[in-house]
Parts: structure tokens; C-alpha cells; sequence
């Protein structure tokens, strides 16, 4: 496969059907690449203006005055084919198509969609779309959709053949603070599929874990390929919908998909190392730990709480997500025996007590974390009268620095009392939760990506 | 004959499954090996083939129109001698004719009687975005009971055959519960890489069904084999007829 | 069982071990019933003491000028005996025993606890306790513990046999405005125990759902009855830990419990009608549901979305949760063919367009809601340029009036585009989720009741 | 003799669990019913059993030191004539005596043989917590694999052991595939019950399980059934011995 860099990095970008009338899908796109800070030479086009945002508007793509690398087209569906032409006669080498109206309407439209994908072909270019919200690139930086609003710089790729989830998910990630490097809109993958952007999104220096929510695959076999060579390199987490009967019916509704089984689904992704998520928050919980922290090494986890309760259920959910709870060497257990108060538990989970401040959790911690025999490490803290959320958050994260290579998660429970220290957590990329669930639940996802690179691993030094 | 004739031409006829026999030719070429087997026209060669291949031999219909052989009485198992052997030839005919009286019946199947082994399953199908997918689970009736399965695409390794049936929970029972012997894994895990070879090969075949697979500790037996054929080829050449 | 009126509503409570130091344990009890509200006598109990907190104080509970019917022991705990002999002296029916340093310490604090619990008995006191947190009552109102702070008054009774718990979802309810009937933190359950508080909470008129996190049953005959009895007034959730072997070890090495099987768990819920909730999260998932909406009639489950993406995810989960999607009558479906823009879905699940705006919602929960085969309904919203997450909220709002029998939930997907709109559901009392998966779990474990109740009706209909 | 005084004296011998013909004894007074059996010390007893319950029949070792008969070479099933039962019932005490060497064979046990039936296991233990469990779940040697089970607290009625029953994969066997006729439910749902109360009324037993009970359209039968007795009681009678 080529590569997408004149996409995702172009020196030029076009609007064709940009719009002076604010609210209209044409302004938004010419406001947003401005907006996004992006540097390359920006032309929008449309016949009755001469000027838009600022900017001279040319009547035709043709009447750019410098080259064009990459067009957003938004102009009603029955001008498509024609400004497509145009920018092929223009030399455009990307093109992005927001207009709605083609093969998700029926057969009519699919009609106009393989004239579509014609002309790209016949003069080379890649084609985003039709149907989609666009993409944006935080790292260039470009905005090229008609999103409100830009992501935060971060290293999630996130891909989507939902237009709406990109545009909630981005809402969203300014809520929780959440970085990405890429959001991808796919639209009715015409040309450029989930493939094309996964292998993009694998050589990305700026993006750490990959992140698809996919209701089909276009391309079965360039897929596997692709996804094989991908997951390799980086993790990919997809939420693959349709899977249900009524949710397939659902889905060939709404994009006329004509998907495959959900046991090759399944083969597949399992085949190609792909982690399948099985919910919008795990997909999302999954993004944060990959993004924020490293891969875990192994299975045995380590947790320390200042309360039973809490400790208990994260330990049942350590056995039911197949992780195991590590077992510390008897160095370990000394040293906690000898510092921690007597009816702490010094054993896995280990309990440092209601009456716990930052320096005994950090002095556990630092131990837990030496330990040979653990993999990744939880702190969970409930608030009491003594405890020390944020003391507690900094010492995790004097922590987190000195073992860089051991993942730290944190389950924080609690409202207003732990609020500060749940940011400064999440602020210091230690991932925090206010349930220990959904830490566990990343950390098995994470672990089962450990052994898949170990198995693919093997697998190319063997053969 | 060339397998890829010989299912060509079944289509041809707008038949939509290979008869047990044929299924058995086909699955040969591709390194799957069933028992001893053969197909009679009449209980005289039967008996011949019977007694050169060892006594306990199993016979069953060869029809295109019985489809589950047991539940039409078309399958006798377990026979030890030529007597026995004449009895159960004609009362499996009978009770094939009482059943299916339109059946036309092609002639009979007398295979070598297994040994008691693990039962599994080995099936394919084809997917219409990812191709070729295998199967792998416990076997016998209780199959689609208890679906203990667990799947692949088919162009897979070794490594990756082994670690489907580890999925299982009849792999437990391979591995040899109470005193009994670990069954052949590799064994097992390269009939489903064949199983997979033979979908992508064979376009015109779009499922085919290995139930029940008789694991050993140092082989495996194919007891019954249902070959499909893609319906809407079937049907073409049905119509083209 | 005898009833915990006097318990719960004392017309007096004393404080064993009040403090006039801020911070100590005994002086936030005395602060927190006087700021709870309560409006009858509080006694102060401290030998060195005159006044606390504005009120007089005892040297003993002995010289109470009133008859006390809840006294709070929080002495150290060699002092507990002595105290709780007082209490007997002065007529006192109840105690929480705040203190720690009994069962949970080993042999000899098992020791000490049962003196305590035969001095209990010998007085014919009930006692919550000891080493816990104590209880609060927001219908009292009442804070007898050392909680920081007080619930919002709500219909939630929480029972849990872990303080801290109750101390983190305390401050965690605030943060998400939900509001609870009752908190009480059972400590070593060495006189009164979670059936206790069932049966009570069954009762309470100011209750609709039961939740509790338990280690272990005290008494297992005893809650099968219990429990049996009151699930067919109301539901009762539990989170059960321990389930799993390493977290079976950390709970005995917790609380000493010596825990039956999960599969005795598992059996004895199932058969008493228990809904047994699998995490923290849908714990108090189902908490909210079941406190603000209806329990639905069926399985059939409506499905409105602005999007094809949520839509087909919550398809999905439907059919994931053992739910159904409702199939629309033939009018409904006219109905909505006739008003919905041509490419809407009509069919379950309904997708009004990206640019539904609060009107095109409403008009679709309208017809939705009055359709016969239709047991509950789900709103999905993802922001666009046209969406009215406000007023669609308030169209949701009235409709949940306009079909009062008919559970409505929301899934409201973004960040501040959807924040006021989340916020006006919640209060409104339609639970408001950031995804789609929650909802349904909810729903499906309200439907598990619906389900229960439905077998006990006929079960007792029968014999 | 009074069934709870043969429980207690088997206590009292130190001995932890009872013999087949013990536990049918039990089970009979807890109306559930096992296939006609006798229980013989000689060879020729047992032929006259075997002619008045008539053939085919099935004989078994009974030694407290052999628990898992089958393991060793303690049963022959399918035994057709009285032939074969004396070869049998020799080839089977050599067998036995060739495993276990030490073992106290206290006679045999002769069972009439019965024909295919679904198999399902019913089981039961005491938990801490919450008394008797009973389980039900997919019967044979698969059982402890296929994890095919579902359990109750004892006191239940026919609704909810229905309700039990119906959580299994083997509930789909049991209703009638492919041309078989459902099988008796409301039996096996009765069974559970009786189950329950048998380890509710004697607290010196800790754990039964009937593995394989076959299950007909209108009947049931427990084909082994093996009952362990509570070992702390078992250990305090063995001291006080
Ligand atoms: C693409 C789309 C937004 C255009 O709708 P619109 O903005 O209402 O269409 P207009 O007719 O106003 O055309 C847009 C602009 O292009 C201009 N235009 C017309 N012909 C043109 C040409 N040949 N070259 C350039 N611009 C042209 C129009 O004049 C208009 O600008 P104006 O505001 O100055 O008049 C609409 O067709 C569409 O597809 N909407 C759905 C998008 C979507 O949801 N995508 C998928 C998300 S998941
Ligand atoms: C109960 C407990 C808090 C007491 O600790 P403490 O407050 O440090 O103990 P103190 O010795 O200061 O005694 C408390 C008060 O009782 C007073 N007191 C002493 N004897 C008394 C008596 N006979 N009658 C009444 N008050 C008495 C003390 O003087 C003190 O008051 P002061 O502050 O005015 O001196 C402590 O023993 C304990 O158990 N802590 C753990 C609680 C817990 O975590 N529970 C479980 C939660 S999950
Ligand atoms: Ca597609
Ligand atoms: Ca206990």
C-alpha cells in the first residue's frame, strides 16, 4: 500500500463547496482546517464568492493557484462526480467526500458511488468517504471535517465508520481529558477502507494504540493482511457491531453491509492479533491504559488498597479475567512485614489499612513494584479521615518513574474527596477509575496483547 | 478420476452433496484418510469386501436421498461375520425402502469397524467476506448441544490448528482423563489445516462436516463425512440440465 | 423478627465516647447527628466532659435524664464491655458499636465479641456492629456515624458489610446527585446482620430497592426466608465478592469469614429472587434504575437513535442481555412512515437522522411508548450540528409522564454538548448513561425482577 | 434393617462411603428407584439372579477399596446368557484382584442391564453455609469436562427443579432430538427432590452422586450411584472403634 502522508500531511488543501453562511457544512470545514492551527495553503472554492473566512475563493478547483494535494468536497451529491473530475484535471492527489446520497440510499446511489470511485482510479487518487464526517490529524495539524471542535494532541488513532460516534467520542474526550493523534471518519469506504487507515496508523510515530469501531470489514483478505502485519507493531482494539442477528439486520439497514459471520469475525480478529472489544467503555478504557501506559509483561498483578471490600472484588476480577494475582518473593513479604502496621496484609491483596497516608502507600508500592514476581500493579484507595488522595496520586507517580516498565493503574472511589487526586492521576498518565472493574478489565486486555506479540513473535523467529 | 471432475459432475447432475464414498475419494487427496472402505452393488461383493478387510465391518446406504442415514434405519454397525453381515444388508435396505420409499439407492458402503475413541467433529464453511472457516468441537449427536467448538480461518499453521483445539473443552478429554492415553493432537490439528486446504481449493464445495472424528493416541478416523455443495452452482447446473 | 423502629427512628440517641477534639471519631459523631437534622434528644457521654458541641454531657449513660433508645459506642475497645453493660442498665434497646478490635483481630477479639453479644442479649439490645461505620437515615434523618457527610434523601437502602464502602459511594452519590434512604455499614455482623436490614428495608415505605455488598451470609437459613420474602416486595440487589478462589482467601483473611460455596451463592440467590449484581458499576446502575423507573412489564425493548452506529451497538447488547428488540404493530409503523423523513428506520431500531431535532424525538417516543408490544424504551443521542440534546431531554421528560407504566432510559453520548440535557434527564429521574451498554444491562437486570416477582406471584397463586 | 442404623454402623467401621448395594438400599427409602439388582456371593447365586430378573444383566465388583469400579476391570455389561455370566464374573474377580491386590471383595453385584438412555447425572453435597445443594447436569464420563451443570439449595419444589433442569445444554437431549422421544422429565425433576431430602434427613452423609442416570420417555434409573459419608464423623467412629 501506498502511504498516506500527502493525506494526512498535505501542503494544500481545498474546500469545494465552502460557504460564507456560518452553520452551513461548507463554513464549518473551511473554519475548522483554519482553526486547527494547520499551516499549508488553504483554498476554499465556490462559484458566487470571492472571499470566504478570510481567505480568496476560487470559482473552480481548476483556479488553484498552487498545487492541490487534498480537496474536502461538500457540495450536494448531484455536483459530486463533476468537482471530482475537476480535481483529478487539477492534479488533486487526496480526496475527502463529506456528501451523503450515495450507496447508503440505495441503488441509485451505489450507481453514483462506482462512477465515483472510477474517477478517482482513473486519475490515481485516494478518496475518503463518500458519507463521512472527514478526518483530523492533531500532529500536523489539520481539520479536515466538519466536526465541533478539535481533539487534544494525544496517540489514539481512532477509526470509525460511525460519523456520529466520532463526532460523540470527541465531545467526550475533552471531558475526560483524553489525547489523540487521529480521528477518521470512513464513511462508505468507497476506496480507502479500515485497512488502508490501520496500516497508516501502524508506521504513525505519533500514535501508540490503534482504535477501530468498525460495522463491517470492506476487504476480507487485504484485512487480515494488514491487520496481521499492524498488530505486530501496535495494539488494536476494535468494536465490531452487528454481531447479534437483529444487530446485524440493523446494520445492513443502515449501510447495506453485507457482513460477514460473526465466528469468521471472531477467527479473524483472533487470527490477526487484533483485541476485540466488547462494549464502547472497554474500547475506550482500553485506549486510555494502552495510550498512557505500558504493556504488561505478564499476567501477575499486584493490589494495594486501604480497605478489604475493594480489595476482594478486584481480587475476584483478577481470576475472572484471566489474570492471576501475583505471588511476592519472601523479601517482598518481609519488608512489608516488618514497616507495614501489624494487622495490615502483607500478602497479595495488600491491605495498608483505613488509617494509610501517602507514605505508607508509597512505601508499598516501591516494594510491590520491585518485586520480580509482578507483571503490573493497582492501587485502590477509598477516602477516610486520614487518607491522602493527592499525596497518595504524587507517590504513585514518583513511583510510576521509577518503574517505568511495570503499568500502575489506580481505582479511586469516591466523589469530591477524590477528585483532585483522581485528575492529578489521570493528568500524570497513570489511568484512574472510580471502580476497580473497568482497571482490571484494561489490564486483561493489555495482557492478552502481551501474548499476542509474544506469540507472533515466535512465530517469525521460528519459521 | 480426477476429484475435481468427479465434483463437477455431480453438479452437473443438480445434486447438492457428494454421496459418503465420493466425500471419502475427495477427502483422500487432500491427506485426510478415513477408514478401509468399499462401495458394493450387491451383498456378494459386500461380503468379499467384508472378509478382505477383517471382520467387524460396518455397512450404510449410498443415497442421494438419504441424507441422515440413521434416522432412515440405513446405517448397521458393529457386524461380526458373514451371516450377520447378509441379515443386516437386507434389513438395512428394508428399513431404507420402509423410511424413503423414493430413495434411489446406489448401492452400500461397508467400512472397517473403528475402535472406541474420542469423538470429535472437524467442519468448514465458507464466509462471504473472510472465505474458508474450520471448525473444531466435541463430536457425536450431542454437538449442536453442547456446542464445545471453537473456529479459524482456514489458511492457518499448526501452532494456530493446536491452540483451536485447545479452546475446547473436549481437549481436556484428549489429553487422557482417568487412565486413558493422550489422544494424537497433531494428528487432529493437521486434519483441520486439511479441512481448510480442501474449502480453498474446492470452490464449488461450501461446507463440509466430519462427524464423528475417532481420536487414538496415534491416529484419527473419519466415521462419517457430509460434503455440501455450493446451492447456487447446484442449482445453475440444475437448471442448465 | 421483631421490627427496628426504635433503631432507625430513635426519640433519643447517646454517645458513648463523645469527643470534644475535632477530627477524633467520637466528635464527628456528635456532629453529624446534630447536623443530620434529628430532631430528638442527644446525650454527649464523656467522663471528662461537661458540654460537647453545645450540648450537655454525661459521665455515664446512666445519668441520661431521659430514656435513651440508640446509643453509639465509640471508646477504645477494651472499655466496650463496660459500656455496653450501661447501656443495658439504662433501658437502651440499640447499639452501634463503632469500635474496632474484636472478631476481625483474631481469638481473642472473637472472644470479646461474644461477651459482647451476651451482654446484648441479657439486656435484650440489638446491636449493629462492632467495628463499623454506623448508620445513616436520611428520612429520620439521622447521621449516626462518622461519615463525612450525609446523603441526599432518596429511596436506596445500601447495606454493606464494608465501611469504606460506605464511605466512598457516600461521597460518590454526591457527585452524581443520587439519593439513598438508608446507609448502614454492617461491621463483624455479631448481632445484627444484612437479613436483619432486608426484612427492615422491605418494609420502609421510604425504600424501593435494596442493594448490598456482602462478604458472606451470617446465617444462611435465615436470609433464604428473609430474602425470599422481601424480594417479592422489592428488589433486592447484591454484590457478593469472594467468589473467586483467591478472593474467598482475601476475604477470610479480612473478615475471618468462613464463607459457603459460590455455587451454594449462586443457588440460594437465584432461589430466593436476589438479582445478583457482577460488578461494582451495575450495582449501582441497577440501583438507579430500579429507583426511578418502573420495572418493566416484558422484555421488548424500543430503540430510538439519532445514529445507525449506537443503535446497532445497543441492538447488540439486547440480544447479549437476553432482551428482546420489540417488534412494532403495523399502526405504529405507519405511524412513524408517515411522519419520519424518508430515510429514517422505521423499524426497531428507529433512527430519526442525524438532523432530529427535539420534535422529531418526541413524535417518535410518542407512537413508540403507546405501542401495545413496547415494555420499555431508550433514547440515544449523539451531538450534531442540528441536535437539541435540551429539548429533547424535556420531550423525553414529558413523555415519561404522558406513559407512566413504561421504563424510559437515555443514553446520552458526548461531552459538554450533552452535559446540561444529561443533567436535566437524571434529575428528571430518566437514567442518563454515556453509552449505550449500561442502559441495557440495566434494564435486563430490572427485567430478571420482573421475572422473579412474576414466579413468586404464581408460585403462591398456585398452592 | 433401618436404613439410618446401616448409615450409623457403616460410620462406626471407619468406612467413608457406602457400597452400591448399600446406597440403592438408602436411595430406595427416599423413593428413588434403581434397576432390579442382587446382591450375591457366589457364582451360582448369582445365575440364579440373573435368570429371574432375566438377561441381559450387568455384574459388579463390591469392595470397599475399589471405588472407581470400572478403572478396575470391576464391571462387564451386556452379559447375555449364563455363558457368559460365569465367564464374566470370573474374568471380573481376576481382574480386580490383578488391580487391587489388597481389596476386601465382600460379593457382587448383579443389575439388570438397561437399555440406551439419555445420561444425566444428579448430585448432591453440603455447604457450610447454606445446607444441602443439589446438582443436575449432563451424566457419563464427560461430566467433570463438559461442565454441563446446575445447582440448587435441597429444599425445592417441581417448579423450580424444573426450572433447574431446564438451565442444562442437556435439556435440549432431553426434550427430543432428532427423532426421539422427550424423556420424562417431571421423573428427573422428582429425583432432585428426593435428592435433597435424603441429604437433608441424614446429616452423616456429605455428598452423593448418581452418574450416569439414564433417562427414558417414561421412566429413569440410576445406573451407579455412589455416597460418601461425612469423613468427620467417619474419622471420630474410626477412633472410637
Ligand atoms: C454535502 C452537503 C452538506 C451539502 O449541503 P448544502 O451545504 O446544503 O448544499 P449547498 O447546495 O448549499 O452547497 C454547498 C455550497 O457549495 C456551493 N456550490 C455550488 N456549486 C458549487 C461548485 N460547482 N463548486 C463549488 N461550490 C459549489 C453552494 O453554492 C453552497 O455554498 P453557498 O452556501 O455559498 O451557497 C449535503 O449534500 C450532505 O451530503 N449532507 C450530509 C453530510 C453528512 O451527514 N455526511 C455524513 C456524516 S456521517
Ligand atoms: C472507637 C475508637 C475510634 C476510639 O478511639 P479514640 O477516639 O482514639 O479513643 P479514646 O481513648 O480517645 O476514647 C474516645 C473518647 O472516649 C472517652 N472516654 C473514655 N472513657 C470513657 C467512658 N467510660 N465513657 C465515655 N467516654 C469515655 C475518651 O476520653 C475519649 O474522649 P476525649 O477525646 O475527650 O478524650 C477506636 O478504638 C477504634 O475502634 N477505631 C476504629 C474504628 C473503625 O475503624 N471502625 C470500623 C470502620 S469500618
Ligand atoms: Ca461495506
Ligand atoms: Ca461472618
Amino acid at each position: 500500500m501506498d502511504s498516506l502522508t500527502s493525506f494526512f500531511n498535505p501542503k494544500s488543501v481545498a474546500v469545494i463547496g465552502a460557504s460564507k453562511s456560518p452553520g452551513k457544512i461548507g463554513n464549518v470545514i473551511v473554519k475548522n482546517i483554519i482553526s486547527s492551527g494547520y499551516t499549508g495553503n488553504v483554498f476554499p472554492v465556490n462559484p458566487k464568492e470571492k472571499e470566504i473566512e478570510g481567505l480568496v475563493c476560487y470559482a473552480s478547483v481548476i483556479a488553484a493557484p498552487e498545487p492541490v494535494e487534498l480537496a474536502v468536497i461538500s457540495v450536494p451529491a448531484p455536483l459530486v462526480l463533476d468537482m471530482a473530475t475537476a480535481c483529478g484535471d487539477r492534479g488533486v492527489k487526496n480526496l475527502v467526500v463529506i456528501t451523503a446520497g450515495f450507496k447508503e440510499t440505495g441503488k441509485e446511489g451505489l450507481r453514483l458511488e462506482h462512477k465515483l470511485v472510477e474517477i478517482c482510479r482513473s486519475y490515481k487518487m485516494r478518496m475518503l468517504g463518500p458519507n463521512c464526517v472527514g478526518f483530523m490529524d492533531t500532529h500536523t495539524p489539520l481539520n479536515a471535517s466538519f466536526s465541533t471542535g478539535f481533539p487534544l494532541k494525544g496517540e489514539i488513532a481512532f477509526i470509525s465508520q460511525s460519523g456520529a460516534m466520532v463526532l460523540s467520542i470527541l465531545d467526550w474526550s475533552h471531558s475526560v481529558g483524553l489525547g489523540f493523534s487521529k480521528f477518521i471518519s470512513l464513511g462508505n469506504k468507497a476506496d480507502l477502507t479500515e485497512s488502508h487507515f490501520i496500516e497508516n496508523a501502524a508506521d504513525d510515530p505519533h500514535t501508540k494504540v490503534i482504535l477501530c469501531y468498525i460495522e463491517d470489514v470492506e476487504n476480507g483478505p487485504l484485512f487480515l493482511e494488514t491487520a496481521r502485519r499492524a498488530s505486530r507493531k501496535k495494539p488494536i482494539v476494535i468494536l465490531k457491531s452487528g454481531t447479534s442477528q437483529a444487530g446485524a439486520r440493523a446494520a445492513s439497514s443502515h449501510t447495506g453491509a453485507l457482513a460477514g459471520s460473526n465466528i469468521a469475525y471472531e477467527a479473524a480478529f483472533r487470527q490477526c492479533g487484533v483485541i476485540r472489544a466488547g462494549s464502547m467503555p472497554e474500547l475506550f478504557d482500553l485506549a486510555i491504559a494502552f495510550a498512557n501506559q505500558p504493556v504488561p509483561r505478564g499476567e501477575r498483578v499486584a493490589i494495594i488498597t486501604n480497605s478489604g471490600g475493594p480489595g476482594i472484588v478486584a481480587t475476584d476480577n483478577i481470576e475472572l479475567k484471566n489474570l492471576k494475582m501475583a505471588r511476592f518473593t519472601r523479601e517482598t513479604v518481609e519488608q512489608l512485614r516488618k514497616e507495614l502496621p501489624a494487622e495490615s496484609n502483607i500478602y497479595n491483596p495488600v491491605d495498608v489499612l483505613g488509617d494509610a497516608k501517602a507514605d505508607r502507600y508509597r512505601f508499598a508500592l516501591d516494594k510491590v513494584l520491585a518485586d520480580p514476581g509482578v507483571d503490573s500493579a493497582i492501587v485502590l484507595l477509598c477516602p477516610g479521615g486520614v487518607t491522602e488522595p493527592v499525596d497518595t496520586a504524587r507517590a504513585m507517580v514518583e513511583m510510576n518513574g521509577t518503574y517505568p516498565a511495570k503499568p500502575l493503574f489506580a481505582a479511586y472511589m469516591g466523589g469530591k474527596q477524590i477528585e483532585e487526586g483522581a485528575k492529578l492521576l489521570s493528568a500524570a498518565k497513570i489511568p484512574c477509575f472510580p471502580f476497580p472493574e473497568p482497571v482490571i478489565s484494561s489490564i486483561s486486555g493489555m495482557t492478552s496483547y502481551h501474548r499476542i506479540k509474544n506469540a507472533s513473535g515466535n512465530k517469525e523467529r521460528h519459521s | 478420476m480426477d476429484y475435481k471432475k468427479l465434483v463437477k459432475d455431480v453438479l452437473k447432475t443438480g445434486r447438492s452433496h457428494l454421496l459418503e464414498p465420493e466425500a471419502y475419494y475427495v477427502c483422500g487427496e487432500f491427506g485426510i484418510t478415513c477408514p478401509q472402505f468399499n462401495f458394493v452393488a450387491n451383498v456378494e461383493d459386500g461380503i468379499d469386501a467384508a472378509r478382505s478387510m477383517g471382520f467387524p465391518v460396518v455397512v450404510k446406504v449410498v443415497s442421494p436421498q438419504v441424507i441422515h442415514k440413521t434416522d432412515a434405519g440405513g446405517v448397521v454397525t458393529g457386524i461380526q461375520s458373514e451371516e450377520q453381515f447378509k441379515n443386516a444388508y437386507s434389513t438395512m435396505l428394508e428399513n431404507v425402502r420402509g423410511k424413503v420409499p423414493d430413495a434411489e439407492i446406489y448401492g452400500v458402503l461397508v467400512q472397517k469397524s473403528m475402535p472406541q475413541g474420542v469423538e470429535v467433529a472437524v467442519g468448514g464453511l465458507r464466509d462471504p467476506q473472510f472465505g474458508p472457516v474450520v471448525m473444531f468441537g466435541a463430536g457425536g449427536t450431542l454437538i449442536e448441544v453442547l456446542q464445545d467448538v471453537s473456529f479459524r480461518l482456514a489458511r492457518l499453521d499448526r501452532g494456530e490448528a493446536l491452540r483451536q483445539i485447545r479452546e475446547t473443552k473436549v481437549f481436556k478429554i484428549l489429553q487422557g482423563v482417568r487412565r486413558n492415553k493422550p489422544c494424537d493432537i497433531v494428528a487432529l490439528a493437521d486434519l483441520i489445516i486439511h479441512a481448510g486446504k480442501l474449502l480453498e481449493e474446492m470452490p464449488e464445495i461450501s461446507e463440509l462436516d466430519f462427524n464423528p472424528v475417532l481420536a487414538y493416541p496415534d491416529y484419527y478416523s473419519i466415521v462419517d463425512a457430509r460434503i455440501v455443495l455450493s446451492s447456487e452452482l447446484a442449482s445453475v447446473s440444475t437448471v442448465n440440465k
